[in-house]
């Protein structure tokens, strides 16, 4: 299957464009660069179906090669609705995050640098505990349930405190 | 018994009780019913947990009367894994106590890491022997031996797991940490139990494996050292439960010792010294309980007198601590006695110097075991000088009831061990009988061993007596390597390492994100031309057609002054340029129905961006310029570059024919249709087209969703209600006296005719914003664009054209009108609401797809009509028309929806004048503090 | 074998309800349950039987059931 | 008319219960009865096609009536019979919870009215991903299920919706952009797009080329099943859709990029070329996503994480390409797919009982609703592997497989996958201890709802005082609202689903092996695509 030149170089030139156009910070770029993608994905669709041939429009006196292959026209057509509904989609998402908060840029998710900077102290793990040598309260503030926290020996058990 | 389970994986529910299985069974079921009883009386009558804690103790007890019986290596793991997450709930007991949730959480971990090493390690040897059946295993276990490294890697890998368990020296320090524990949990689990499992898994592969290389250099030495150390410790202590506990490590590394020696003798004498330390131990525990119960503390330093103030009480105490210590007529001494014949015969046929400081080490052991047994009754029970006897109430009688039948029993087998030898002796059959078979008896006249009881009972009086000194020693000695201290550090390296790890990967910046996913996408299909050869592409051809390169470079520009526009709607028309262009391509291709599709995708999607993004300012201004340019740029050529080099070597590999050349005739013949294309979409591959239906309506739903918020918003205004000129008036403010207001002035004037010429809502609009030519065009071009986009839906069939083409005629043809009259005469000219259009698109859809079915056909299977009309003359009919039909509504019910969204409500919205209750618009921080984030949520 | 272990764990199962009834006595009902078992234990295997005349020949290993 | 041509129904239902919730899109209450009726109908359907399927092996229904490779087919085996049936059950049961929190928090206007139509979109998505016999036809299969998740992701269109909505919808668009450079580059070599004639074509192109198309193919499924390098933008996205909507995409989203890897790895490309670069990307999705885990506090967050570590226990069933592999590999997603899907529910329930799904500040669970404790210990311990749960059996497959192979980097594997299994205990035992054993008082800032009805209410039922000082939006709600009985039965149903995996654990084992075994034999597969005569 020979291979189309300017199909190649269109093709090129849009996906470089649009990972560009995708990788920047403004939302507005980003719905671009994802239109400009999808289109160059579509050309490249049409060059798989090699060369350019008749309108596949049936009549008996055409040779079936003749006609230019109608598969990837049918990929090329359901590829163009789709990125259709993607970028309205989008463009309802940029109307949205402006009401919001009045800027068109793609946020960094703050939860992840939140616990990228967390101390490594957790009260859980390496908070200091008191030692108790009994699990009985004494009976005067003894609430339902024995052994509530009290810390009344303080038996040096030597290697568990700090 | 053997039920099958999963034989895929050869796991069955195989059961078998023999020897060993019974003298465990005898200790878990026997303490496990006597430490229940007790539990009647330790708990508060109104504890409200008792009920969680009753069920997770007898549980226990099943699940460890199950790992004693199973015969399968993966059963006997299931309950071991169980008994891990009992204990993890039973220590957890009193979970509002930290040490008690961190111990628990310590044991859990500790243990399962064990387990699934031993897990790993049942699996070499389960894949090894070919079976999980541990008799069969144990029966092959010589021909396994030869295997080699495997086995022996395994059977370290199961003793990992045993020594966890049990508590020896690496994993030791979670069994005093687990004394957080109710002490009926401890006196079972921690004594009689649990702890016992990794015993009985060394007793049950030692007949077999205690030959494999790293046997003796696990269970010896770690025995050892748990003995001494736990021993050392326990003399420390000022806690009774913590004597005990440092007690039961250090016999459970003396029980592996003699357990895992692995001859006859060593069999029996390690049976007896388990039943023997069961029984000993769970008394003193339960004695703990009642002192701890009674007087409120278990510390040592503050009991005094309790000997007197409850006799009986001691007295059990007495006979438990002299068992611990191998006082003569008790069972502790039988067991004792022959454990040390057994190392004696050890030492002397061995005749290594290992052997003999395998015996001074015992003995030493022992030494200390009577040492701190001293130190429990001492600390218990004696009056101290300097402290007054302690309150301590009276012990009823069901409650000693439980420790009062374990020493009577130890008492018992002590007089009279003769039962005990009898039982233990079948198990010791498993093993070679080499020499005299050793019997557990109280008197085996004056034998060497019973020199070393001698000096053990002495040098532990001595040790007992010279305390004083001996804690100064100990105080000035600390421990070098201490393991919780180290557990700990290593918890917190994982989690420091964690929290690295995830700094490095999540960076939340999508930027980041993308450019892994893309430099991935860009180097895998590179890595693997480089690896394997492939066919470089041979024929090329610079165009097809002349026009192509001079189409191509417009589009070229048109994509490099997007990237480079700062302006907003102008980087918008770059990118709709670049659309229309290759609307161009498609056409010269010999594509009429993708040409027309994507010109008027191209239109509908110029006129969305502009409604959508009107409200934003013109500038695509950024605060700071998106850093990496230059990295971006390179990443961008680099994916185009791979791209062309990919689809050339795609395209010059092709060896076999495309399906796609039965296409016109099948399309023809069976489609009943001229446009292959058409007859593709709705016929041939109709199952596609169904689903873009739904990606269609999403999408729709979607935008009306993120612009009304409250549902989709399809309540219809009509434009009677609405006063003349009201919509959209100007805001502008001109200078008072100027020509623009004069103008306004006169324009207003006209605007009052009650109904309009041209377009029904036109009225509604204000005077400053229409323009008669628009709308008079408007009134000539709709009615016949409409037309047109039905003519497109019909014709599609045969001519370029169908469903997405006439749908979205018809869409541009709304378009039109709502651009010349407002979102009023949208309204007027949409009498349906976008959702019932898209319901409506997708039922019929749908029903085309599902009534074929009835009639016996497939799913979404299309029929030829002919039939003849008199006017219209011979007619054939395709039904995926009618699916046809259904697309057309769904894509006008989507162009209906963005105008509507994007539309009429950003208008009312810019007005103000919305009736919806619009979100308050709050101006977000850069960062949003965590509270209003939390409430957002 | 089997009926001891799922009697004992269907009585575990049902235990908190029995706790809610009749509080903390359900605790000897509890450790009536492992006693039975004992007894079992004891009545089905000889060899950990107290023997009575024939104990000094050696005991044979009980068959697997 | 075989029961098989009725596979696609299984989209074809949900598509048209759709199209009817979108007519009645102010009518709530019949949206709810529409769409748990279809879906109900659609489980019952898919058991028949897995009991028809289950001895039979492959089937395949030509939509349309078109042969293939002309026509696009639908086949159905035993790995997606399961698929569909545990996906059914599992979104059925979401669907309950979805409907009974909507009714509950009573807003019947808001978002919960598109809720229906794209849920039910989702779910036909998904069926048809699993169905699909055609390479463009899973790629279709693929946007619907992706579009109707935009949708549902940025619900109600609050502020951290939007920013993980965009990093959510621009990596997926993404993910599929390169599927389909894949499908046009795969048309290009081979000239067809069924899958079945691709397994004869591919075999005769150059093994450059083979491994290339492999390759984008593993890279585009890998992002969607959030494979170790792609798979950073899953914990930013996920946890924070509304409870039921994370719990669907974890359950399903990923499992069909799994189940679209399993497919590419048995079916397209056989043999072991890259099963040894799968072996690392396994291990490395595995340890990093459980690392990840460790570092959270937001118990939403650490289950998105756990969820990308356990996908890299799948991918090691695979790479170890064995029957014992892949069948524990196919088990393996089946458990996966309920048990996280009914944390995420827990979560959910976690979230509005304590007020906020963060760790630290949660405490004291276990004594206000012992329902609610052992609803998240049982699932919980199930994920992290303890006996007799079906996380143990998948694991243990998956074990014995690494061991059979038996080479040092299947070790390796063998023993991160035990790190893993060891870690994903740790760090649910650890929410437990905090979030459920700690007292409300220890906790970092409870939420006061804690406070409230800590002392009174112990079990779901009694505690009926009204919660009034709490600052989350549940203010004003006593405890019954707080766990309605709508809420509270589906999680049950899941729980307990994910239990009886453990019970038919023999076979659900023998169903996956079987599954296992056709697939690596690839001629079923084709034959019943085919015809007789096609398998080579």
């Amino acid at each position: 299957m020979s291979i189309n030149i300017t199909f190649m170089v269109i093709m090129g030139a849009l996906y470089a464009c649009g990972i560009y156009l995708l990788l920047e910070r403004s939302l507005t770029r980003v719905v671009l660069g994802l239109a400009m993608l999808a289109n160059a994905t579509n050309i490249l669709l049409l060059s798989t179906g090699g060369f350019q041939g008749l309108a596949p429009l049936f009549n008996a006196g055409i040779a079936v090669e003749d006609y230019n292959d109608p598969l990837p026209q049918a990929f090329i057509l359901t590829s163009i609705v789709i990125s259709f509904s993607v970028t309205a989609f989008m463009l309802g998402i940029i109307y949205r995050s402006w009401v919001l908060s009045r800027q068109d840029e793609v946020q960094d998710d703050i939860e992840d640098r939140r616990v990228a900077s967390q101390s490594s102290f957790d009260a859980e793990d390496d908070a200091d505990v008191p030692e108790d040598t009994t699990e009985f309260t004494p009976p005067e503030e003894a609430e339902e349930a024995p052994g509530s926290l009290r810390a009344t020996g303080q038996s040096t058990r030597p290697e568990a405190k700090e | 018994m053997i039920i099958p389970w999963i034989p895929d994986l050869r796991v069955e529910l195989a059961f078998r009780m023999d020897t060993l299985a019974a003298v465990l069974s005898i200790l878990i079921l026997g303490v496990g019913s006597l430490v229940l009883f007790y539990c009647a009386r330790y708990f508060r009558p109104g504890d409200a947990q008792m009920g969680a804690f009753g069920s997770q103790l007898l549980a226990f007890a099943a699940a460890m009367f199950g790992l004693v019986t199973a015969d399968d290596l993966i059963l006997l793991f299931i309950f071991w894994e169980i008994t891990t997450v009992l204990s993890y709930l039973l220590i957890g007991y009193s979970a509002h106590r930290l040490s008690a949730r961190r111990a628990a959480l310590q044991a859990l971990i500790v243990t399962t890491f064990g387990g699934l090493t031993m897990l790993v390690g049942m699996v070499l040897i389960g894949d090894a022997a070919g079976t999980l059946r541990i008799s069969e295993i144990l029966a092959m276990a010589p021909q396994l031996l030869e295997r080699g490294a495997v086995i022996d890697v395994a059977i370290a890998l199961m003793l990992v797991g045993a020594v966890s368990k049990s508590a020896l020296l690496p994993f030791h320090f979670w069994l005093p940490a687990a004394m957080a524990a109710p002490t009926p949990v401890s006196a079972y689990l921690h004594a009689a139990a649990m702890v016992k499992a990794g015993i009985y898994l060394v007793a049950r592969l030692a007949p077999g494996f205690s030959e494999s290389a790293y046997w003796h250099g696990v269970v010896l030495v770690l025995g050892l050292a748990t003995m001494l150390l736990g021993g050392w410790r326990a003399l420390r202590q000022y806690d009774l439960k913590l004597i005990l506990a440092y007690g039961t490590v250090s016999q459970l590394g003396f029980l592996t010792l003699v357990v895992g020696l692995g001859n006859r003798e060593a069999a029996v004498a390690g049976l007896g010294l388990l039943l023997a330390h069961g029984f000993f131990k769970a008394t003193l525990f339960l004695v703990v309980g009642i002192v701890d119960h009674q007087a409120g503390t278990r510390d040592i330093r503050k009991l005094s007198g309790i000997h007197r103030s409850a006799p009986k009480l001691f007295i059990v105490a007495l006979i438990g601590a002299a068992s611990m210590a191998g006082i003569p007529p008790l069972l502790g001494f039988v067991a004792k006695e022959s454990v040390y014949e057994t190392f004696v015969h050890y030492a002397e046929k061995q005749g290594t110097a290992g052997a003999a400081v395998l015996l001074a080490g015992v003995v030493i052991g022992s030494i200390l075991t009577f040492a701190y047994s001293a130190r429990f009754v001492w600390g218990g029970f004696a009056t101290k000088a300097n402290c007054q006897p302690t309150a301590f109430k009276r012990v009823p009688w069901s409650f000693l009831a439980a420790p009062g039948v374990l020493a009577a029993v130890t008492v018992i087998f002590g007089l009279w061990p003769k039962p005990l030898d009898a039982a233990i002796a079948s198990y010791a059959d498993l093993y070679p009988a080499d020499g005299d078979p050793t019997h557990l008896a109280l008197w085996h006249g004056f034998t060497t061993a019973l020199l070393l009881t001698v000096i053990t009972i002495g040098a532990g009086v001595l040790l007992f007596l010279q305390r004083n000194r001996v804690e100064a020693v100990q105080a000035r000695f600390t421990a070098p390597l201490d393991a919780e201290r180290s557990y700990r550090g290593i918890i917190g390296v994982l989690d420091d390492v964690a929290v690295w790890v995830t700094g490095r990967t999540q960076r939340g910046s999508l930027m980041f994100y993308l450019f892994v996913i893309l430099s991935v996408a860009v180097v895998t299909p590179l890595f693997a031309l480089i690896v394997r050869d492939a066919p470089l592409p041979s024929e090329f051809h610079a165009f097809d057609s002349p026009l192509q390169p001079v189409i191509g470079v417009g589009i070229i520009l048109g994509a490099l002054a997007a990237v480079r526009a700062n302006k907003r709607f102008l980087a918008v028309l770059m990118v709709s340029v670049t659309g229309y262009g290759i609307a161009l391509i498609f056409a010269l291709q010999g594509a009429p129905d993708l040409a027309l599709t994507q010109m008027l995708v191209e239109t509908i999607v110029l006129v969305a961006f502009v409604l959508a993004l009107r409200s934003l300012p013109a500038r695509l201004w950024q605060r700071e310029p998106a850093g990496h340019r230059l990295l971006r740029a390179l990443l961008g050529i680099a994916f185009g570059a791979t791209m062309v080099m990919i689809a050339m070597t795609a395209m010059a590999s092709r060896v076999a024919e495309p399906i796609s050349l039965a296409f016109p005739n099948l399309a023809y013949e069976v489609g009943g249709g001229e446009n292959i294309v058409n007859v593709t979409l709705v016929d041939v591959r109709a199952w596609d087209t169904f689903g873009e239906l739904s990606v269609l309506a999403m999408a729709a739903t979607g935008v009306a969703s993120l612009i009304f918020i409250r549902g989709r918003g399809d309540k219809r205004r009509r434009a009677e209600g609405v006063a003349t000129g009201s919509v959209d008036r100007g805001r502008e403010h001109f200078a008072s006296s100027g020509r623009q207001e004069a103008t306004l002035a006169l324009a207003r004037k006209f605007s009052s005719v009650s109904r309009d010429a041209w377009l029904v809502a036109g009225r509604t609009l204000a005077p400053e914003r229409r323009s008669i030519i628009f709308e008079v065009v408007t009134r000539l071009l709709f009615h016949s664009v409409i037309l047109f986009s039905i003519y497109l839906l019909l014709a599609g069939h045969n001519m370029p054209g169908g469903g997405f083409a006439g749908g979205l005629m018809a869409g541009l043809a709304l378009t039109i009108r709502y651009l010349a009259g407002g979102r009023f005469e949208l309204a007027e000219a949409s009498p349906v609401s976008a959702g019932l259009l898209l319901g409506g698109g997708l039922g019929v859809a749908g029903l085309s797809a599902a009534v074929p079915l009835a009639f016996g056909g497939q799913v979404l299977q299309s029929a030829i009509i002919k039939f003849t009309w008199p006017v219209f003359g011979e007619i054939k009919f395709v039904t995926s028309t009618i699916f046809d039909i259904g697309v057309y509504l769904v894509v006008v019910g989507l162009v209906l929806d963005v105008l509507r969204s994007l539309g009429s409500e950003i208008d009312e919205r810019s007005e103000g004048v919305s009736s919806d209750d619009e979100e308050t618009v709050v101006p977000e921080p850069d960062v949003a503090s965590r509270e209003e984030e939390e409430v957002a949520r | 074998m089997l009926v001891v272990l799922t009697v004992l764990f269907t009585v575990a199962l049902v235990a908190p309800l029995m706790f809610r009834r009749i509080g903390r006595s359900a605790f000897y009902v509890l450790a009536a349950v492992p006693a039975a078992a004992f007894v079992w234990l004891l009545v089905t295997f000889p060899g950990t039987q107290v023997p009575t005349r024939r104990w000094p020949r050696a005991l044979p290993t009980p068959r697997r059931p | 008319m075989n029961t098989i041509s009725l596979a696609p129904l299984a989209v074809v239902l949900p598509f048209i219960g759709a199209a009817l919730a979108f007519i009645l899109i102010r009518h709530t209450r019949a949206q709810r009865v529409i769409s748990i009726s279809i879906l109900s109908v659609t489980l019952i359907l898919e058991v028949i096609l897995l009991f028809s399927v289950w001895e039979t092996g492959a089937q395949a229904v030509n939509v349309g009536g078109w042969l293939p490779p002309v026509g696009i087919t639908m086949v159905v085996d035993q790995f997606s019979a399961l698929m569909l049936v545990v996906s059914s059950a599992v979104s059925l049961a979401v669907l309950i919870y979805a409907a009974g929190q909507g009714m509950t928090d009573g807003d019947e206007d808001g978002p919960i009215s598109i809720f229906h139509p794209t849920y039910l979109i989702l779910v036909a998505g998904v069926s048809n991903a699993f169905l699909a016999g055609d390479l463009f036809n899973l790629y279709v299969g693929f946007e619907i299920l992706l579009t109707a998740s935009y949708v549902l992701m940025t619900l109600g269109g609050t502020t951290p919706r939007i920013r993980a909505g965009v990093t959510y919808v621009v990596v997926s668009v993404v993910s599929s952009l390169l599927f389909l450079i894949t499908i046009a580059m795969i048309y290009a070599a081979t000239g067809t797009v069924n899958m079945a004639d691709l397994a004869v074509k591919l075999g005769d192109l150059d093994p450059g080329t083979q491994l290339m198309l492999h390759l984008m193919l593993l890279v585009a499924f890998g992002i969607k099943a959030a494979v170790f390098p792609l798979s950073f933008w899953l914990p930013d996205s996920y946890p924070t859709a509304p409870a039921p909507v994370t719990a669907v995409f974890a359950g399903l989203l990923t499992k069909v990029g799994v189940y679209a890897m399993v497919r590419t790895e048995t079916l397209l490309f056989p043999g072991d070329r890259i099963n040894s670069l799968l072996m690392v990307v396994a291990g490395l999705t595995m340890v990093v996503g459980i690392l990840g885990a460790l570092a959270q506090t937001d118990v939403k967050r650490m289950l998105s994480f756990t969820l990308v570590s356990h996908i890299g226990y799948m991918v090691f069933g695979l790479a170890v390409g064995s029957v014992v592999g892949i069948g524990s590999a196919v088990f393996y997603v089946a458990h996966h797919i309920t048990v996280q899907t009914s944390l995420f529910l827990v979560t959910g329930l976690i979230e509005r009982r304590g007020g906020t799904a963060n760790m630290d500040r949660l405490g004291g669970l276990a004594k206000l609703s012992p329902l609610l404790a052992m609803l998240y210990f049982i699932p919980a311990i199930n994920l992290g592997g303890i006996p007799p749960f079906s996380g143990f059996l998948g694991k243990l497959g998956l074990l014995e497989a690494g061991v059979d192979l038996g080479t040092p980097l299947a070790y390796l594997l063998v023993a991160a996958s035990v790190l893993t299994s060891l870690l994903t205990l740790l760090v649910m035992a650890r929410v437990w201890n905090r979030a459920f054993w700690r007292t409300p008082e220890d906790a970092v800032h409870p939420d006061p709802i804690l406070l409230a009805t800590g002392a009174g209410g112990s079990s779901l039922r009694n505690s009926g005082e009204v919660v009034e000082t709490s600052s989350s939006r549940f203010a004003g709600r006593n405890a019954n609202d707080l766990l309605p009985r709508t809420m509270v039965y589906p999680t049950v149903g899941l729980v307990a689903l994910g239990v009886s995996l453990s019970v038919l654990a023999g076979p659900l084992f023998s169903l996956s092996d079987n599954a296992a075994r056709d697939m690596l034999d690839r001629t079923p597969y084709i034959e019943a695509v085919l015809g007789e005569g096609a398998g080579q």
